[in-house]
């Protein structure tokens, strides 16, 4: 069962990655083009995290009667992604809407015959 | 203090931002920017001193022996490429306060001062940490910050073009995370230098290759590898000038010595050049870059993109020596480094006095019809800069393409120098376009006489320029650095 | 919204407490799931509700965007001069072991101040992105 | 149980995302995104990672869907049709797809205590944070002790961020209004 479980969530956290990368390159939209971004992103969570869990352990908060813990590192370096991530879309975002405003668009194919 | 140097080198800058925020006041943020690239430089320098001859500084960030804790290490290869940041850095920034005032709104003056700042830090982060995840951390810095700067640029296409980096340059950066997890996953550890024993006796290869292919490709974004350039053509021609020029010196480089980091010193070298096809790989995309990138250069019209398309083709000959892989290739690569950063620090800067004086962003090259006359002392720079771009014995450019034909010699890869040979005739070839129009074209007789470019912004361009000659005759640190870098990455004596 | 009168009175009521969960977890990071960034969070949501309810214009009044750019940067500041603290008193960067007689002592200490930053910029920024989004306009009215 | 819970939400999170990859509705998408970090916020409880769980609730399903929604009022709802067809894209993102799976063939097994993640480095945290510390969330004590200039980074990374959209966003005539 565990190795089920184990290939599984590797199994989505490449969907989740080719998902995103897909809808990134694919799409024109540039606001649907960061929600593929953030996807790949996210995918990135489970990469890290799942591999941390132990069954039957308990989240990395040392207390009386508990012996066994997952691995607190994973989740203090998906923390800072989790940020960075947000700080990447916030800013994506921030440059959609000027883009938005000086061509009217935010289809990428509408931009570029604009360009020129 | 001398033992904090290496902590000090990033936090400096680090702690300027939000200084410069608090203050905003664009002088304050102006001065503070200065001092603090002066700083930087100055601590490059010693750190290089004393991380000379073979030795190496390691910092315990914390008091946390590494790998508890984030470890900042020196050795021959970083504390190169931190004076070179830093030697660019102290060369823009002083220069910046006239260039700005022409091209960006004054009331964004004190965030552009503090995003050069958080970029500053971010690049020499990268350059000095020991830890793949602190790498990453610091590589988000820089790049937030150069998206942010490249998008301030006069031209409504530099939204466009810091959009278009920060979405490749985001998947380059989750890459690498990809790359590091599957590492960690392996290892255990993030310490680079841990990792790298820890590899050698890995249960599987396969999640190795992974990752080495997730880090090639995450960086080779990063470092603009062909074909995967096509953001920076846009975000060099449509940034601020000042902007311009630092990144075009520095960011791209800061890539390069990341990926050789790793391919040398955390990898196994044998396993990714014997058994892998990495050196083809490297050797065919460089002289792609080299010959296709110039060509396009040469018949581009706006001379912001001309010198942009350079870039990604002379970041083909700092490729080509990774996949030479020999002392003689890496050593031209890692030269080159310094060397086409002074070259192209130097052109981005004087362009960035013809922006100002000719009061428009977009300089073509019919707009530059009589520069020589104009502004004599601009367009004698930008010959002398050209002459290196193009590699012309006793400029700096041909230094570094000397050990790279050596390197490829060595190698017994004739057509490879042949394809050197071929890439610089071309860049004559669009250099000497630049010329022709600023030396023999007459200027139109309607023209309006506009002068020299101001005092200040001038010093930093003939100081670059200046740099271009004098690594091209004294080259006991911009070879002799590099060699032992070279040394370092190959594991052998020097 | 402006005029509903119900909403009105609970996000006055609610603001205090959702500023009392944020010190909660702020403080009670080092024992349960929390710390500076999540408490940051709350804070600012505290503010961005208050200004969704009432408009920006009152938001603003509350908490003007000036203040709010001054916050998130003396939250960086805050983070890297503990860091230099531990250099001033003889111990490497970031050192917290240095800050007090005790070493542990000294560590909860410097892992106080640290969240203390990381929750002032994270508070500013996020207030800061809410006001900048809210306060443009669909179309350029000034371009 | 544990294993069949996180399954399940996993299962769910894939086709959450299928479905914002075929919406053309940009509002949909970013709702569909609001309900999908929340299921990564659960997935992520039941893999132990309470306060990663806690960050990705406020940032994915709080702050970035905000952020979202109101960039959606600034530049309009409906994605237009593609105009090519993207068999480009897709054989890329499979070649990296294919590369991926091939890396995790070779990782250790779900959960296998022998894995170099549980018998390197973190069981110094897990057996020594609360003596070195006294703090006995050892994520906390990671976060901001032993790994703290990570920290320090992504305090600067959220700080560029800041920073940046003020430099993109703020308006002229705003730049006095104290």
């Amino acid at each position: 069962m565990s190795a089920i479980a184990g290939h599984f969530s590797y199994g989505i956290t490449v969907f989740l990655m080719v998902a995103g990368l897909y809808i990134l390159m694919a799409r024109a939209n540039l606001l649907k083009k960061l929600i593929g971004l953030a996807l790949m992103q996210t995918s990135v969570y489970l990469l890290y995290i799942a591999p941390g869990k132990l069954i039957g352990g308990t989240a990395p908060i040392i207390a009386e009667g508990f012996e066994r813990y997952s691995n607190p590192l994973p989740h203090v370096l998906i923390l800072t992604a989790i940020v960075v991530g947000v700080a990447t879309l916030a800013l994506g975002l921030a440059l959609v809407v000027r883009i938005r405003e000086a061509y009217g668009s935010i289809e990428e194919d509408e931009i570029l015959e604009r360009e020129d | 203090m001398v033992d904090h140097l290496p902590a000090l080198q990033v936090v400096l800058p680090l702690i300027a931002a939000p200084l410069i925020i608090l203050v905003r006041h664009r002088g304050f943020a102006w001065l503070t920017t200065t001092a603090v690239s002066y700083a930087c430089l100055v601590i490059a320098i010693l750190l290089a001193t004393r991380a000379g001859g073979g030795g190496a500084i390691s910092y315990a960030i914390g008091s946390w022996q590494p790998p508890l804790g984030i470890e900042y290490r020196v050795d021959a290869l970083s504390s190169f490429v931190l004076v070179l940041v830093s030697l660019t850095a102290s060369f823009v920034a002083p220069y910046a306060h006239r260039s700005l005032g022409a091209e960006v709104a004054r009331d964004r003056h004190y965030i552009l001062y503090a995003m050069y700042c958080l970029c500053l830090a971010g690049l020499l982060g990268i350059t000095i940490t020991g830890d793949a995840f602190n790498i990453f951390v610091f590589l988000e810095i820089s790049s937030l910050a150069m998206y942010v700067l490249i998008a301030l640029g006069q031209s409504r296409k530099a939204l466009v073009a810091a959009y278009q980096y920060m979405l490749m340059g985001t998947v380059g950066a989750t890459f690498y995370v990809i790359g590091v997890g599957l590492l960690y996953l392996m290892t255990g550890t993030l310490n680079l230098a841990d990792m790298a024993i820890r590899l050698q006796s890995v249960g599987d290869v396969r999640p190795v290759f992974a990752a080495l292919a997730f880090i090639t490709v995450g960086i080779g974004l990063k470092l603009a590898l062909f074909p995967l350039h096509q953001w920076l053509p846009n975000a060099y021609a449509y940034a601020p000038s000042m902007v311009t020029a630092f990144v075009a010196a520095t960011g791209t480089k800061v890539s390069v010595y990341v990926l050789l980091r790793f391919y040398f010193n955390v990898f196994d070298p044998a396993v990714v050049f014997e058994e892998l096809p990495t050196r083809e790989t490297f050797v065919v995309l460089s002289v792609a870059a080299m010959i296709v990138a110039s060509l396009v250069a040469l018949y581009e019209h706006d001379i912001k993109r001309l010198f942009a398309w350079s870039s990604v083709a002379q970041i083909g000959y700092v490729t080509l020596g990774i996949g030479l892989d020999n002392e003689a290739g890496l050593t031209g690569s890692i030269s080159h480094l310094l060397n086409h950063g002074v070259t192209k620090g130097a052109i981005f800067v004087l362009l960035g006095g013809i922006v100002l004086r000719m009061g428009t962003a977009r300089v073509t090259v019919d707009s530059i019809v009589g520069l020589g006359r104009r502004m004599p002392l601009t367009a004698f720079g930008l010959v002398i800069a050209g002459l290196s771009l193009i590699g012309v014995p006793g400029t700096a450019g041909f230094i570094s393409k000397w050990y790279l034909i050596t390197g490829a010699l060595d190698r017994g890869m004739w057509w490879v120098v042949a394809a050197v040979v071929v890439s610089s005739i071309i860049a004559f070839a669009y250099v000497w376009r630049v010329v022709e129009a600023a030396y023999w074209r007459p200027p139109p007789a309607a023209a309006e006489p506009y002068g020299e470019a101001p005092a200040g912004m001038l010093v930093a361009a003939l100081g670059m320029v200046a740099l271009c000659v004098y690594f091209g005759f004294e080259t006991s640190f911009s070879i002799g650095g590099a060699r032992e870098a070279a040394h370092l990455l190959l594991g052998s004596a020097p | 919204m402006k005029s509903d009168i119900i909403l009105r009175v609970i996000a006055k009521l609610l603001m205090p407490f959702t500023l009392i969960f944020a010190l909660y977890v702020q403080f009670h990071g080092d024992f349960g799931p929390g710390g500076g960034f999540q408490a940051g969070v709350i804070a600012a949501a505290a503010v961005v509700f208050y200004s969704i309810i009432f408009g920006l214009e009152a938001g603003r009044r509350l908490v003007p965007g000036w203040v709010v750019e001054k916050v998130l940067a003396t939250g960086v500041l805050v983070y890297a001069v503990t860091g230099l603290a531990g250099i001033a008193l003889g111990g490497n960067y970031l050192d917290y072991f240095v800050l007090d007689a005790d070493p542990v002592t000294g560590q909860h200490r410097g892992i106080f101040w640290v969240e203390v930053g990381v929750a002032l910029t994270v508070s500013g920024v996020m207030i800061k992105l809410f006001y900048m989004f809210a306060g443009r306009s669909r179309e350029p009215e000034d371009a | 149980m544990e294993t069949l819970t996180i399954n399940v939400l996993l299962a769910v999170m894939a086709v959450t995302v299928t479905a914002m990859a075929l919406q053309r509705n940009l509002f949909g998408v970013v709702v569909l995104f609001g309900i999908y970090s929340f299921l990564m916020a659960t997935v992520l409880v039941a893999l132990d990672a309470v306060d990663v769980a806690m960050t990705e609730a406020a940032v994915g399903a709080g702050v970035s869907t905000v952020l979202l929604l109101g960039a959606l009022y600034l530049t309009g709802g409906t994605e237009a049709k593609p105009s090519r067809r993207p068999l480009l894209p897709l054989a890329l993102s499979i070649a990296v797809g294919a590369v991926l799976v091939y890396g995790m063939l070779g990782l250790p097994g779900f959960s296998d205590p022998g894995a170099p993640i549980h018998v390197h480095v973190a069981p110094h945290y897990l057996e020594a944070s609360v003596r070195e510390t006294g703090v006995p969330n050892v994520v906390t004590a990671v976060l901001a002790s032993y790994r703290g200039y990570d920290t320090l980074g992504e305090t600067a990374v959220v700080f560029t961020a800041g920073i940046g959209v003020i430099a993109l966003l703020r308006r002229r005539r705003e730049k006095e209004s104290r």
